[in-house]
């Protein structure tokens, strides 16, 4: 295994850790936090993969990755937002009773 | 804290935004800013109070059942205790009362003396309120230590002449307890003296102050109708800018004699509280510069008066004098036994306690304590 | 050094994957907020070995001081401080759990079986400097639209999250009239 | 407007924080057990009872009347009266409290104890390390504890006992003139010379008009 | 560099730093940049600390001093041993955890604290060759850093389960993260400048001397407001008088630290200490010339040095404010890190930009001086005044009933 690797093994863990905890957890800031695990393992993916290129310096990988962090704490901040406008209406964060609130 | 409770007192004025529960804080009994033994519980919407419940009683000691039962003379050195800050006036209001009771003339000396130990008290206590005011602000003590300062030095004068620092006790029925000491007028006039530099410099340190400004004005507003209705006095009803000094009013003792200003505010809320006691403590010095000038010969207690087997007529009296907190009566009936048959205090503690809520609601929960600290209060007096 | 890779990077990669787990399966979301953090941490630490100096602290300055924090105000807003859930995971969990699984082999597998990359030119001379000439000149546009997202996510989110401005309203004056 | 007031605060400060290292004024404490100040003379603390000559049980002021007992707000005077007489400094018969009790840790140095006491018998101390270990007997001064000679009045109130002790002689010369007018024969009367002061003081009915402390 | 060939003040001055090397010595050459690194750190683990102490008592013994009392002088000369009392106060105490509390964070609140605000030193110069870590984003590492704080007092108030705790913890993290903006705003006028994030190049570009005076940045319009904002987004961030709300005794107890005690309270306690000394010692490197002497005859002097000299006085002034203000409400807090703090950092920068643009020109220099400090000024009064009368504040006359 090359060093690449390690780091892409453990950007992948995270990724899946983080895809399971948006699709399985009931509460809504849960799936929020599940998606930065996956935004974050995608940088992780990014940076590794700007160290690791033939030219690093070119800084394409590690400016794609500020980047997205960057938009990713945009995204944090409009979905929490979201999780609190919907729970002043619903009282609930629960995403298993959404449906049943719908309209 | 139920909401019972809550429910029992005045309607609330906020209706609580509908995102999520009330926080609801218990402020005391323990808790650094309430002076004493005090609770306030506060339902918070966020940080804004929707509902404030003053609890008080915790100090309570039966001070008007305990006084009924003791002679006269015996409920003197109790009156201390009411106001621990204000022990003279506390003496003067009780002798007042006492000698409307029974029909006591007080010698022209002791009417001066009553004066002078009167606005010393009024001084030190608006300069300690404000001090404390400043240390629920977080100020960590120095106003309260400048205070402290000067206060300690009328203490010391009061000690020289009573032979207690707080608990006083020297009034009597018909004058003032002892003498005065030698060279105790000049002392007095030293201090006198200097006091108008303390005053200065706790308005150099805290007038303009930008971050008291910001705090103070425009917070824990007291509509002058308001406080009419509620039975508010002192420092605190003339912040709103009505004129009630019962110095003025019932002109009691010899204060007839001297020239003074009441300072008025026009905002009623802590700054003007604040500026009106810093006012009235620059007025107290002229009083007591006017009364230093010609203090009379002559004795300091009438001479008739006893010690011991102290029986009024029957009859009812309420005496009343402007504390430095506010209007503090006693009201006496005497059966013509040695003890009354019913005393009660107007304690202005309390009755200026009484509006908390309405001066506290919708406001910042740090404001409730500023608020509190500004209303001035001693919960001796509150509880009784 | 195992599999050509240092101590310290298992070291972090196992704090940030365990972080990450325990964000997953703890019942109580500070907790899982505080685990997040940890993982946010660790690969903070993955991108300084990485030697993306500049990118590892932007991590930590955004995820950790910023991020976290919002997470856990979020929490508290919501009353989801307290007490945990009785049932944390939702109906169709094994599901997600399916098709995590599913992603993770994909990736893993693909990683494994991919042919070895260039592996470990020299660490690149990446200074501020560097980059700062690189956000001004080639990626000025990424920037500003950047810039510009940032503006309408700020304004956004406040919009979203703010009381309704009438009720407020109403509530300041009645307190005023008192 | 802008900071005007925040800087002026600061100046204030600093100028105490300078004062301090060469202003009394500005420092104000007294570092207790080190120094102390000046004692004034009109403090009062706690009751003690006052006797004349040297035996301090024989000399005792105090008659047992229980004046103070009655009078005292708090109530934590406690007195039992001897069933016995025994002779005064004078001679003279007079009850004696078998039992004087204060309870000082209930006691609020109101003074009042004093002012009602015609014999000028209880005064108030100035002492007032007073802490003990002994949380409930230890607060309870006996009458033993509670005597002090009229000298150490004399030392801690000078103006106020020189007052009383003119009072005192004066009372005793006309008790004795009378004393003598009446009995001009029989002169084998002891009139003790010893001390300056006695406790002869004549009927216990008679009111003083005034408290004594003036 | 020969420690021989050296004069004296230079040798002074390189003390510690030839300290370091003779240690490092002794290892073999592969273990010498890890054991030079320890012993750095252990330097700053026992300086720092020390310095600590040495504040506490002169906090208490100046703001007594300024309340016109002694302050403690009872535990040995002049009460100098009195933080060793405090320690040995602090460890014997019980440590009480809340029945209902989070054992586990609770546990760890103080000590995430208090590590983090001891990685922030390490890029923090405290002398000529004396930094940690020489890294090229060392602002950018301290402020990082900087922010895992706040989850530390999140922690510790969530953790407590008690309701001053929690307001107290929510009131700290609300205004650490809104004076963080300003706080890294008014900073990077100064990295502006020197264009770098590094802390060594910032204080070397200051450290030029013009006749006896030297190059600091707060001797510029700039500067000196840079300076200004700086210090007051600190005493915000590190929760100093006239923004200590978050644990304003009168209204939340001791707010986040409200359920600690023993050893872990000393352990706040401490990595609040360390917190004022460490943004204080970068607004002296990023303003105040870092190191560097303040006359150019004084450079003797080592410049370690200047460095704690700068720091003590700068913990002085802090206590000096905390002495004489009361503190703001919430709302005043937040409305003036947005509504003040926040467009002067602004226009600062944009002032910056201007200075640097100028040029300096012998003829230009005290044009662009005058017009750089008057555009500040004139914006200082101006939304001074604005924010004054929009809040209704002012000065009052009273009237008097005869």
């Amino acid at each position: 295994m090359t060093p690449l690797a390690g780091f892409l093994i453990v950007a992948a863990l995270v990724f899946a850790i983080g895809l399971a905890v948006a699709l399985t957890r009931r509460n809504a800031i849960m799936v929020l936090i599940g998606i930065e695990l996956m935004l974050n393992a995608a940088n992780l993916n990014l940076i590794a993969f700007w160290r690791f290129s033939p030219h690093p310096e070119a800084l394409t990988g590690m400016m794609f990755a500020l980047f997205s962090i960057a938009v990713a704490a945009a995204e944090a901040a409009v979905g929490l937002g979201l999780v609190i406008a919907y729970h002043r209406h619903t009282k609930t964060t629960d995403l298993d009773a959404m449906p049943r609130m719908k309209g | 804290m139920s909401t019972a409770a809550f429910k029992s007192y005045r309607p609330p004025v906020i209706e609580p935004s509908n995102e999520g529960e009330l926080l609801e804080v218990a402020m005391g009994p323990h808790h650094p800013s309430t002076h004493g033994v005090f609770r306030m519980d506060v339902a918070l919407d966020g940080e804004i109070v929707i509902k404030l419940k003053p609890v008080f009683g915790y100090l309570h000691r039966n001070h008007e059942k305990i006084a009924e039962k003791a002679s006269y003379l015996a409920s003197m050195p109790y009156t201390d205790r009411l106001d621990y800050f204000c022990s003279m006036t506390n003496n003067w209001a009780y002798a007042i009362a006492v000698e409307k009771l029974a029909g006591i003339e007080v010698p022209e000396r002791a009417q001066y003396i009553r004066v002078i130990t009167a606005e010393l008290t009024r001084i030190q206590n608006h300069a300690s309120a404000i001090g404390f005011l400043l240390q629920e602000m977080g100020a960590s003590g120095t106003p309260l230590m400048y205070a402290f300062r000067e206060r300690e030095k009328i203490l010391d004068i009061f000690e020289e002449l009573s032979g207690s620092r707080m608990m006083c006790n020297y009034m009597r029925f018909g004058g003032c307890r002892v003498e005065l000491p030698k060279d105790w007028l000049e002392k007095v006039a030293a201090i006198v003296d200097g006091l108008p530099r303390f005053i200065d410099e706790i308005e150099a340190l805290l007038t303009g102050n930008e971050i008291l400004m910001a705090r103070t004005q425009g917070v824990g507003v007291l509509k002058p109708d308001l406080a009419v209705n509620a039975g508010i006095t002192g420092p605190m009803l003339r912040a709103t800018g009505v004129n009630y000094d019962i110095r003025k009013v019932d002109r009691y003792g010899i204060y007839d004699r001297f020239e003074f200003r009441v300072p008025l505010g026009d905002h009623g809320d802590i700054y003007d509280r604040y500026m009106v006691r810093v006012l009235e403590m620059r007025e107290s010095v002229g009083i007591l510069r006017q009364a230093l000038k010609d203090v009379p010969a002559g004795p300091i207690v009438d001479p008739k008066q006893k010690v011991r087997g102290f029986r009024p007529k029957p009859g009812e009296a309420y005496g009343r004098i402007e504390g430095p907190k506010g209007e503090l009566g006693f009201y006496l009936i005497s059966d013509g036994s040695g003890n009354p048959y019913r005393y009660r205090v107007r304690p202005p503690s309390l009755i200026n306690l009484t509006v908390l809520e309405d001066m506290c609601i919708g406001q910042n929960v740090a404001d409730v304590v500023l608020t509190f600290g500004s209303v001035d209060i001693v919960l001796g007096e509150v509880d009784r | 050094m195992i599999f050509g890779l240092s101590i310290a990077f298992w070291i972090t990669a196992l704090f940030t994957v365990a972080g990450a787990l325990a964000a997953a399966l703890l019942k109580n979301l500070v907790h899982c907020a505080l685990s997040l953090t940890v993982t946010f941490a660790g690969l903070a630490i993955l991108f300084l070995q990485l030697d993306a100096q500049f990118a590892g602290f932007a991590q930590m300055l955004v995820y950790i001081g910023a991020v976290a924090i919002l997470v856990v105000f979020a929490i508290l807003l919501t009353r989801g401080a307290g007490a945990p859930e009785y049932r944390i995971y939702t109906s169709s969990w094994l599901a997600g759990i399916a098709i995590a699984a599913a992603v993770f082999a994909l990736l893993a597998w693909s990683v494994i079986t991919s042919l070895p990359a260039g592996a470990g030119s020299a660490a690149p001379d990446v200074t501020v400097l560097s980059i700062g000439q690189a956000l001004m000149s080639t990626y000025v546009l990424p920037l500003e639209i950047v810039a510009v997202v940032l503006t309408v996510a700020l304004i956004g989110a406040v919009i979203v999250a703010m009381h309704d401005k009438g009720d407020a309203k109403t509530h300041e004056q009645k307190g005023g009239a008192q | 407007m802008l900071g005007e007031g925040i800087v002026k605060g600061l100046a204030e400060t600093a100028k105490n924080f300078a004062g301090s290292f060469v202003s009394k004024e500005r420092l104000t404490t007294v570092q207790y057990p080190e120094e102390r100040v000046e004692p004034i003379e009109n403090t009062r603390d706690f009751p003690f009872l006052v006797y004349d000559g040297s035996d301090p049980m024989a000399g005792l002021r105090c008659v047992a009347c229980q004046i103070c007992e009655k009078e005292c707000p708090p109530k934590c005077i406690y007195i039992t009266k001897s069933t016995d007489k025994k002779p005064d400094y004078v001679g003279k018969p007079q009850i004696y409290p078998a039992r004087f009790d204060i309870d000082i840790s209930v006691c609020m140095s109101c003074q009042i104890c004093v002012e009602v006491c015609p014999f000028e018998a209880i005064k108030m101390d100035t002492e007032f390390e007073l802490s003990t270990t002994d949380r409930f007997e230890g607060l309870i001064l006996d009458r033993e504890q509670l005597a002090k000679s009229n000298e150490y009045y004399n030392k801690i109130h000078p103006t106020e006992a020189a007052e009383v002790d003119a009072r005192l002689a004066e009372e005793k010369a006309k008790v004795e003139a009378k004393a003598k007018a009446a009995a001009a024969a029989a002169a084998a009367k002891a009139a003790a010379p010893a001390s300056g002061e006695t406790t002869a003081k004549p009927a216990p009915q008679k009111d003083p008009a005034k408290e004594p402390g003036a | 560099m020969n420690f021989q060939a050296l004069t004296l003040p230079e040798k002074l001055d390189q003390l510690f730093v030839f300290v370091q090397h003779w240690i490092m010595g002794f290892f073999p050459a592969h273990w010498q940049p890890l054991v030079g690194a320890l012993v750095g750190v252990v330097g700053i683990v026992a300086s720092f600390p020390a310095i600590f102490a040495l504040t506490t008592v002169l906090e208490r013994k100046g703001l007594g001093r300024m309340q016109n009392r002694l302050g403690p002088n009872r535990v040995g000369p002049l009460g100098i041993f009195q933080p060793v009392a405090d320690g040995i106060k602090s460890l014997t105490k019980e440590d009480i955890v809340p029945v209902s509390a989070d054992g586990v964070v609770h546990f760890l609140a103080p000590v995430v604290l208090v590590v983090a605000i001891f990685l922030g030193y390490a890029s923090l110069p405290i002398g000529r060759n004396m930094v940690l870590v020489n890294i090229d984003a060392g602002l950018l590492f301290f402020f990082a850093v900087g922010a895992s704080t706040e989850l530390s007092i999140f922690m510790a108030g969530w953790s407590s389960r008690n309701k001053y705790s929690l307001l107290g913890a929510m009131r700290a993290v609300a205004q650490m993260i809104s004076y963080e903006v300003p706080l890294l705003m008014s900073a990077i006028v100064a990295v502006m400048m020197t264009g770098s994030l590094s802390t060594v190049k910032i204080v070397e570009a200051q450290s030029g001397f013009t006749g006896i005076f030297p190059h600091w940045y707060v001797f510029t319009p700039w500067g000196f407001a840079g300076f200004v904002l700086f210090v007051i987004a600190a005493l915000a961030e590190t929760n100093r008088t006239p923004f200590d709300l978050p644990e304003g005794e009168s209204e939340l107890v001791a707010g986040y630290f409200t359920e600690y005690s023993g050893f872990k309270f000393a352990l706040f306690f401490l990595g609040e200490y360390l917190g004022m000394m460490s943004i204080a010692g970068f607004g002296i490197t990023l303003f105040l010339g870092g190191w560097g002497a303040p006359f150019s005859f004084l450079n003797f002097i080592p410049s370690w040095a200047w460095f704690f000299l700068k720091l003590l006085a700068a913990l002085c002034f802090f206590i000096w404010l905390r002495g004489t203000l009361p503190r703001l409400r919430q709302d005043q807090l937040m409305n003036f890190a947005w509504k003040f703090m926040l467009p002067m950092t602004l226009l600062n920068l944009m002032v910056a930009a201007a200075w640097r643009f100028l040029g300096d020109s012998a003829t230009g220099a005290w044009l662009r001086w005058v017009l750089c400090a008057g555009v500040l000024l004139l914006a200082y009064v101006g939304l001074g005044r604005v924010l004054m009368r929009k809040q209704r504040l002012g000065a009052r006359s009273y009237r008097y009933a005869e």
